[in-house]
């Protein structure tokens, strides 16, 4: 199989530099509720991510992935519990305290919310809103906060940037806002970006732009990027590494290509499945049966195993273990040469 | 801020109001039993010396007539001369206006200043005891007659530990503060108990609000979380009813007012109602119409200073 | 020991203007002769005694009274105090549309001739002397008055009044602020002697504040921000008692408490009225515990009526407390009545006014057993004025105090059915009202006394009213305060008041 | 297909649900304990208190706090405890029915002024100045005047001014409502504007309105308390908090129990309803935590 | 279908135009600022075939949702028609308006804002049924587990609130209830962006199949491509609130006329991490609908932009199997 090219370059760096791990999860696990019915929310979830470096993290709508990102910047706590490491250059963030973590928030760990729409507030300028970030977090004086709050609004291509500085977020589209999201995270040139689902309200054209600025900024300012998506199309042209998870759970972690073209578990192998490809147009779509589970009904064992097409007796019962199919690719499941027995039949079958 | 053609329309609004009112006001106070002959004569005049008082202050004429002196002289700005102080409606209003404008503001500040902290901790901490607790405190003053807080705030703080004055009034600004800190209290406790209420639960909705757990995936600091993110936010719906309690405190202070001898206008109110006095009853009830109109137009500028969206044309 | 000093007094309401002709309410007229003497005075047993004038002379028709004033009299300006200020003070009370004009009705024409003043009458009336001794017959200065700015006599005495009025009485007025306080000065030129031999008044100055709530100007008192504080809400007087730094005092009064019965034979929407019947009102004072209703109400510090007018009236006649409780009597006059199916009356009382509220209760709670279903219905001040005038009433309650020295005033006011239908009662006896019309032009004094008392038993008798209880003047003074009294009639007397220095 | 196979209920009780959920807020508990508590009083007085409230005990003035008279005596000798469980018939009552006119009135107004908006808002803004800068004691005296004094009058008065609370109140949640997207929807399938209003933007825009109406009910127990001063309002002798609470302000130092007690009575019913209240919109907010 | 169109579109949208002004402050009113006013829609000319998908996409901003609106009866255009089966529907009220919207269903972006939070799927439905008079009696439960049959929700579903449902089964409970009105059109506007795949690919099963199954017509308003072109068989192009292309899918897709049309296609990420592209799919400033330049509105952007395009609007013509608003389409398309 061919790497891809950024691919390469990148693979090349990597032998020369040995590439620093900037964020590195241990079993992280964030519950909400009461302690005694906790919904897990994230159950158990460690990666790493290495500097400039993009993450890809898909998976079920529902399965714990803005939870995720919202826990490596503590900000589902009080409500929320995280347990586990978050290990921030060596750093524990999950044993830091609030005014500790203010320091890393937004200057070195930055993130984009998904929803646009909310994510604002309402009441104040868009131009107000970036600059407070520069505020806390650079020296620059007033105007040149101006200015750099234009060139960031400009870069994300809000046109006429400067004019709309002034401007409420009502008054933009819901891509725009999107938009001026990205510009906010942005702004301090954080070394971690945690983008969730950054471009779902935009057209290709800019979404292509915007992706651009993160992959660019990823690799020439060597920024990390953990990206939500479920875009595949994105996943596949932006991310060097993809994480798959569902019901909260880690499934799969491989590179791009890996898990694209070589998924191991059920569940990203369906969801590969559901993507309009060579297919023909208006014909049904695979789509991975049944429904998405609850999260305070979880099985002890895997939790995909009340869809999975190859599930086992041991499989509700006996979590799988995270094994190493190739180097950077891990899957978690009991079956999984059966799982890919069983797609590639179906494959051949239509 | 608002635009000049809201604000315009907004202003003119007054009037129809301001008619609407002197309709009702005139009307309704014709209606009460007995009259200023009767309520000033008390019961030592004879019937021919009532008639002659009604004669007196033009109350023998025919209602329209009467309207129409009203109306006009209101127009002209003569609000006539109250029967009971013998002496000129706009004058007296004016003498006895700021000091409750005073009270009212006070009691506001106070209220604010009693409640925003307490509900800011009430709901960072929801539902927790600390909350109970807080809630429960401040419906004490929801729930006792001002005269009876009132009272014991006298009695503890003023009269056994001679903090305060006992009542009335101080010249100058800041002995107005040490003289009125007691009656601004037991209005605000009201008022606070109220905006606390509100803003308790404003600001758990705005603490959970995307836009806040955004600002604090910034790192800003929490001051300028709480101020600026949350704070403003939860203050957009406060702020109405605040002005709605600024309007209330105006004409509501009577009982405050009597319980601490504080000669304003609420007292003035209750004491010409009860005078029958109705170039003072209409007088007083046109200034507050001024001031309550004043106040909400006040309350719709701030709401649209703070919120964007209310801007509309 | 040095007398003199300033003084502090709350009061529960401030004077709007304190003119003797057109003050009409109390915090007005109590004020007056503060600020504006009068020809005679009242003494402290209740007679007349020289003012101003040193003397007064009644003419043996009885239609002429002359006097003659004091030498050297000053107004608190120093300018002389002179027939013509009499005159035109006399002259200004009369104006018909004064509120107390009626008082000098019988007054033909007022003269002066240096200090001999002349009062021709257009009949005899027994009564002047006392009304030249009160507070509407003070004396102004008719040069600073016609100053005053205004379109009329009211206007004038509103402007008069506010700007530092040229007075004759012991005080001037010093500083106002309408609604809130008000400060007298000593008038210097002020012509009455103390005990001790130096002029009055003693005190430099009083400072009133007003303070409309008991508790509050009690607290104030307590909290030695005044030294005086009026109208003590009996319910507190025990309290007070008890409290080392002050005075309860307990000024007799004219003040009489007590209940009008509508005594028409219908009712205002047009039943029969079964307290038209003088038997049914009979029992009705009988079923009342009079001394329990002191009790319950002015804590003991009140007595039983003896009559109509109070016991400090003059020429009062009483020698026991009218229908003591007997509820086997009522029950006895009711069924003399032919009242048997029990009883619907309406008490009609002043909203918001505890001692109203308590004696609606225990009325209720005493008339119950004799089948009298007692209903309440409170009224506001200016509506039950109305009801009274309109008869649309079955019982309410009032209160009177006496504004003259002389029982003409109160007589008039609760029996003679031309005045007032005998304060709303509706109650129209004819004896009764010529014995009333004699009187006011009896020149004899014993003829007048036994009309008086003619009357009072009439009164008595017919029960047009519920007879309730006399109260004192309840005040509670700073133990450092000395003199302060409140007349009977209610008028606060501050001239010889003092502290030590 | 048949329906009867469908009928059967997904889980077994959702009210059960909520009354668990309920229940295991202390919030709630407590709000609700308080206030069943005081209906149970209101209801039945008789059984709860251990004089009469009316009869005069002349050998028993003013006494204090003891196992006789937990509450004390007044100055009639009444036993206060049993005046102040008879209040509860009165206070509840008041409550209810000076709130639930105005609650009803104003919500209907202020969600058609919401939603409509325009003229009709102009003209409803006029009206709430209005009402608001008019003198409720003018009002009230002259209703009283031309309707007779007691309790339904006093009702009507304040129904008069209160019902622009919450019609201002509703008007607002409406507005913000109005312009989500199942408004919109609603639109666009079809439903006439009387449904969108009234079956989905006023339940949504409820939770307000009743922590406001719990607070109100307290406040009218106050309102009328201080009506009681002009004769609307409890007629003597019948207790009532307020009149109770006035009886005693002469004896604030001397007999303290005569206004501290029921002026307790109030305040615990005030904080049965406001618990009440905030437990029951955070329950009805649709995601409740 | 593909190829017959039918004489009688079931929608037809004429000139359709709709401006929002903004709200002036003070200060830009005492500085005699004019107000500003955004041109949302430019004037839309579309015909909707019955039976058909029409997808419409176009860059975010550009007008889908108002396009989407102004059909459901929601937004009042400032100008143009819409006819429904040759009516007028611009500005119909009371008794036509609900009549028309039983017809043409709108369903919304976010599934969980456009559900009554406080309602059962069972109250949700039974509403749409009984006020339309669509069953009556015992016939409306039927129809209620008939229509979560439609969707394939489990009856259980029908006593649970919105917010018990993930996302996709809330899509699909706002699909039912349009159904339950038995619809002509169903106008989806971004139906499926928030949803992941799998589900995406469900709520898009689901869609084709009643279209198969009840001769909907439906616009479907999406980002996504891929999507688009699988399941339209028209598909409309918007830029700046105007229509620049329109054609029949396979041919847009494969062949697209208008260069903003090429942009977009070239722009979508494709699905082989290996073919990644380099240069950027557009450049140029991004402009804004409240000053729309004269002239191609495209122009800006356009790497083929010539002087005419600066100056002459193009109007939309036909070329190859569809239309567009090219100068050059034929010149562009055909190198
Ligand atoms: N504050 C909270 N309290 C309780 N549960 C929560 C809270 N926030 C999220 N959850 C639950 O946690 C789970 C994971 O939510 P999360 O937002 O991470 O999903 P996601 O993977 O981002 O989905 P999507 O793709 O739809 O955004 C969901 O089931 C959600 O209901
Ligand atoms: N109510 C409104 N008031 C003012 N401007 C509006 C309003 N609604 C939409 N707009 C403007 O109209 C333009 C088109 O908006 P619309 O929502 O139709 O875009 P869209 O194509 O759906 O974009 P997206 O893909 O981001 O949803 C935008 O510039 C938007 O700012
Ligand atoms: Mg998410
Ligand atoms: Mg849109």
């Amino acid at each position: 199989m061919r790497l891809p090219t950024c691919f390469d370059q990148r693979g090349a760096e990597m032998v020369n530099d040995k590439p620093e791990t900037v964020l590195e999860l241990r079993h992280l696990r964030t519950e909400f509720g009461s302690r005694e019915y906790p919904l897990v929310a994230v159950d158990d979830i460690s990666f790493e991510v290495n500097a400039g470096e993009i993450l890809g993290l898909v998976g079920e709508s529902g399965s714990g992935k803005s939870i995720t990102l919202r826990s490596i910047l503590g900000i589902v706590r009080p409500r929320g519990r995280v347990a586990g490491e978050i290990l921030w250059k060596g750093r524990d963030l999950a044993a830091l305290d609030e005014a500790a973590l203010r320091k890393v928030r937004g200057r070195e760990i930055a993130m984009i919310f998904q929803e646009p729409m909310s994510s604002l507030n309402p009441l104040l300028t868009v131009g107000l809103q970036i600059s407070e970030n520069l505020v806390a977090h650079t020296g620059l004086d007033a105007k040149a906060r101006r200015a750099r709050a234009t060139e960031l609004l400009d870069m994300v291509g809000i046109p006429g940037a400067r004019d709309r500085l002034g401007d409420y977020p009502h008054e933009f589209s819901g891509g725009m806002r999107q938009r001026v999201m990205i510009a906010i995270a942005l702004a301090s040139n954080p070394q971690l970006l945690l983008a969730d689902e950054p471009t779902t309200a935009l057209d290709v054209t800019i979404q292509d732009q915007i992706l651009r600025l993160i992959q660019s900024l990823s690799r020439d300012l060597g920024m990390a990027v953990i990206l939500v998506t479920h875009d595949m199309g994105v996943v596949a042209q932006t991310c060097d590494r993809v994480a798959v998870m569902y019901g909260g759970r880690l499934c799969e972690v491989g590179t791009t290509s890996q898990v694209i073209a070589d998924a191991r578990h059920p569940y990203a192998l369906g969801l590969l499945r559901s993507i309009p490809r060579d297919v023909a147009p208006r014909t049904p779509l695979y789509s991975i049966p049944g429904a998405p589970p609850a999260l305070n009904a979880l099985p002890p064992g895997c939790a995909f195993s009340a869809r999975c097409p190859v599930a086992g007796p041991e499989c509700l019962d006996l979590r799988p273990p995270f094994e190493t199919v190739g180097q950077f690719h891990k899957v978690a499941c009991h079956h999984r040469f059966e799982a890919l027995a069983h797609f590639n039949q179906q494959e051949a079958a239509q | 801020m608002p635009s000049i053609s809201y604000l315009l329309a907004r202003l003119l609004q007054i009037i129809p109001t301001f008619l609407l009112v002197m309709v009702f006001i005139f009307l309704l106070v014709r209606m009460l039993p007995g009259d200023p002959a009767i309520a000033m004569a008390e019961a030592k005049a004879t019937d021919a010396q009532v008639e002659q008082i009604r004669h007196n202050l033009g109350l023998d004429r025919p209602l329209p007539v009467q309207f129409v002196i009203f109306v006009k002289n209101t127009v002209t700005g003569d609000l006539g001369r109250s029967i009971m102080l013998k002496a000129p409606v706009t004058e007296v209003i004016l003498d006895r206006l700021p000091t409750t404008i005073f009270l009212a503001l006070y009691s506001v500040v106070l209220a604010v200043f009693l409640a925003g902290p307490l509900a800011f901790l009430a709901a960072v901490r929801v539902n927790s005891a600390t909350d109970v607790v807080i809630r429960s405190v401040f419906q004490i003053g929801l729930s006792m007659p001002v005269f009876y807080i009132g009272l014991v705030l006298l009695t503890v703080l003023a009269a056994q530990l001679r903090w305060f004055p006992v009542g009335g009034y101080g010249t100058g600004f800041l002995d107005n503060l040490h003289h009125l800190i007691l009656p601004a209290l037991s209005v605000a406790l009201y008022t606070s108990a109220i905006i606390l209420r509100n803003l308790r639960a404003s600001l758990i909705e705005v603490l959970d609000a995307d836009y806040v757990q955004f600002a604090r995936s910034k790192g800003l600091s929490t001051r300028i979380i709480m101020t600026r993110h949350v704070l403003r936010n939860a203050l957009v719906s406060t702020v109405t009813l605040l002005g709605l309690s600024i309007g209330n405190l105006m004409s509501g202070t009577l009982v405050t007012e009597t319980v601490f001898a504080i000669p304003g206008v609420g007292r003035l109110m209750l004491e010409a109602i009860f005078a029958r006095d109705y170039p003072l009853i209409q007088g007083l009830t046109l200034t507050f119409a001024v001031l309550v109109s004043v106040v909400f137009l006040l309350t719709d500028i701030v709401q649209s200073l703070l919120d964007p969206r209310l801007r509309k044309a | 020991i040095e007398r003199g000093g300033a003084m502090s007094f709350a009061r529960y309401d401030d004077s709007a203007v304190i003119d003797p002709v057109w003050a009409d309410r109390n915090p007005d007229l109590w004020m007056i002769t503060s600020l504006y003497e009068t020809l005679l005075r009242n003494g402290a047993d209740g007679s007349i005694e020289p003012g101003l004038a040193e003397s007064y002379e009644v003419s043996g028709d009885g239609k002429s009274i002359s006097l003659k004033l004091r030498d050297g009299l000053k107004f608190s300006d120093g300018s002389a105090i002179t027939g013509d200020d009499v005159v035109f003070s006399l002259d200004r009370a009369r104006n018909p549309d004064g509120p107390w004009a009626g008082l000098l009705g019988s007054v033909e024409k007022v003269t002066a001739e240096g200090g001999k003043i002349t009062l021709s009458l257009k009949q005899p009336d027994p009564t002047i002397p006392s009304i030249l001794a009160t507070f509407n017959t003070g004396i102004v200065s008719k040069v600073a008055f016609e100053k005053a700015a205004g379109a009329n006599d009211q206007e004038k005495a509103k402007a008069y009044f506010d700007n530092n009025p040229v007075t004759s009485g012991p005080f001037t007025m010093k500083s106002r602020v309408a609604g809130s306080s008000m400060s007298f000065a000593r008038n210097p030129n002020y012509w009455r002697q103390g005990k001790d031999g130096k002029s009055l008044p003693y005190l430099d100055e009083v400072d009133f504040v007003v303070i409309p709530d008991d508790a509050t100007r009690i607290l104030k008192l307590q909290a030695g921000e005044v030294d005086v504080a009026e109208f003590i809400p009996f319910a507190r007087v025990g309290e007070l008692r008890g409290d080392a730094n002050l005075k309860m005092e307990l000024f007799p009064s004219t003040r009489i408490i007590y209940a009008p019965i509508n005594t028409r034979d219908t009712r205002k929407d047009g039943s029969k009225n079964p307290l038209a019947d003088i038997k049914v009102r009979q029992a009705l004072n009988y079923a009342t515990d009079k001394n329990m209703l002191i009790k319950l109400v002015t804590f003991d510090t009140g007595k039983p009526m003896t009559s109509l007018m109070s016991a400090a009236t003059q020429l009062h006649y009483g020698p026991e407390p009218l229908y003591p409780y007997n509820p086997e009597k009522a029950k006895q006059l009711l069924a003399e009545a032919g009242i048997d199916g029990g009883l619907d009356i309406t008490f009609t009382t002043l909203a918001g006014s505890a001692d109203d509220a308590t004696l609606f209760t225990a009325l209720q709670q005493m008339w119950a057993p004799l089948g009298v279903n007692l209903k309440v219905e409170q009224v506001d001040n200016p509506t039950r004025g109305a009801k009274n005038r309109s008869g649309e009433f079955d019982i309410h309650t009032y209160g009177w105090a006496n504004d003259v020295n002389d029982p003409a005033q109160v007589t008039g006011w609760l029996g003679y059915y031309k005045q007032r239908q005998a304060v709303g009662t509706g109650w129209n006896n004819a004896e009764f009202n010529t014995l009333f019309e004699a009187s006011n032009s009896e020149v004899d004094q014993a003829k007048r006394k036994d009309e008086y008392k003619r009357m009072q038993e009439i009164y008595a008798e017919n029960a047009p009213l519920l007879f309730l209880y006399e109260t004192p003047f309840a005040v509670a003074v700073s133990k450092s305060i000395e003199d302060y009294v409140q007349t009977p009639l209610g008028a606060n007397d501050f001239s010889a008041a003092w502290r030590a220095k | 297909m048949s329906a009867i196979t469908h009928t059967e209920p997904h889980r077994p009780s959702r009210f059960r649900a909520f009354i668990g959920r309920a229940f295991s807020r202390p919030s709630f508990a407590i709000g609700f304990t308080i206030i069943a508590f005081s209906i149970a009083l209101a209801l039945f007085p008789q059984v709860f208190a251990p004089y009469d409230p009316l009869a005069f005990d002349m050998t028993a003035i003013q006494q204090a706090p003891s196992v006789a008279h937990p509450f004390g005596t007044d100055n009639f000798g009444r036993d206060v405890l049993s005046r102040v469980i008879w209040a509860y018939r009165v206070d509840m009552q008041m409550a209810l029915f000076a709130t639930i006119f105005a609650l009803t009135i104003g919500v209907t107004v202020g969600a058609f002024v919401g939603y409509y908006g325009g003229i009709a808002d102009t003209i409803f803004g006029r009206c709430v100045d209005a009402i608001i800068t008019f003198p409720f004691l003018v009002l009230v005296i002259a209703i009283v005047a031309v309707l007779g004094p007691g309790l339904i009058n006093m009702y009507i008065a304040i129904t008069i001014v209160n019902w622009v609370y919450y019609a201002r109140l509703t008007r607002a949640e409406i507005m913000t409502q109005k312009s989500s997207d199942y408004a919109a929807a609603g639109r666009v399938l079809g439903y006439s504007d009387r449904r969108i209003i009234f079956r989905h933007l006023l339940p949504n825009a409820m939770s307000p309105i009743i922590v406001y109406w719990m607070t109100d009910m307290a406040l009218a127990i106050l309102l009328g308390s201080s009506l009681g001063y002009l004769g609307l309002g409890a007629q003597p002798p019948a207790a009532e908090w307020g009149v109770l609470i006035s009886e005693g302000r002469n004896f604030l130092l001397t007999a303290w129990w005569m206004s501290l007690m029921p002026g307790l009575a109030i305040v615990l019913t005030g904080l049965g309803f406001s618990l009440l209240g905030d437990a029951l919109a955070d329950l009805l907010r649709p995601k409740g935590r | 279908m593909l190829t017959v169109e039918p004489a009688a579109p079931l929608l037809s949208i004429r000139d359709l135009s709709m401006r929002f002004s903004k709200s002036r402050s003070l200060s830009d009113t005492l500085a005699g600022r004019p107000r500003q006013i955004v041109s949302a829609l430019n004037g839309v000319d579309l015909d909707v075939m019955p039976a058909e998908t029409l997808g419409i996409v176009g860059e975010s901003g550009c007008g889908k949702s108002t396009l989407a609106r102004c059909i459901a009866g929601l937004h009042q255009p400032s100008s143009g028609d819409i006819r429904f089966e040759g009516q007028s529907v611009i500005g119909l009220k009371g008794a036509s308006r609900r009549a028309y919207n039983r017809r043409v269903q709108m369903m919304f972006q976010d599934p969980y804002t456009s559900l009554n939070p406080r309602m059962t799927v069972r109250d949700t439905l039974r509403e749409a049924i009984s006020v339309h008079h669509m069953r009556e009696g015992a016939a409306i439960d039927r129809r209620i587990y008939e229509l979560l049959d439609l969707v394939r929700l489990p009856d259980g579903a029908a006593d649970k609130y919105p917010h018990e449902f993930s996302g996709g089964q809330r899509q699909r409970i706002g699909i039912a209830r349009a159904l339950s009105l038995e619809p002509t059109c169903l106008v989806a506007d971004e139906l499926v962006s928030a949803l992941d795949v799998s589900v995406q690919a469900q709520v898009v099963n689901l869609l084709l199949e009643l279209q198969d199954n009840l001769g909907l017509t439906v616009l479907f308003v999406a980002h996504d491509l891929r999507l688009v072109r699988h399941v339209s068989h028209r598909v409309a192009v918007i830029y700046l609130g105007a229509i620049v292309e329109v054609g029949p899918s396979e041919a847009l897709f494969s062949r697209p006329r208008h260069p903003y049309s090429q942009a977009l296609l070239a722009a979508a990420p494709s699905l082989d991490p290996a073919d990644r592209r380099r240069a950027p799919a557009l450049s140029g400033e991004l402009p804004s609908p409240l000053a729309i330049p004269p002239g191609c509105p495209f122009h800006v952007r356009c790497p083929h932009a010539a002087e005419r395009c600066r100056t002459e609007k193009p109007v939309l013509r036909p070329v190859g199997g569809g239309m567009a608003a090219c100068h050059f389409a034929e010149a562009i398309s055909g190198a």
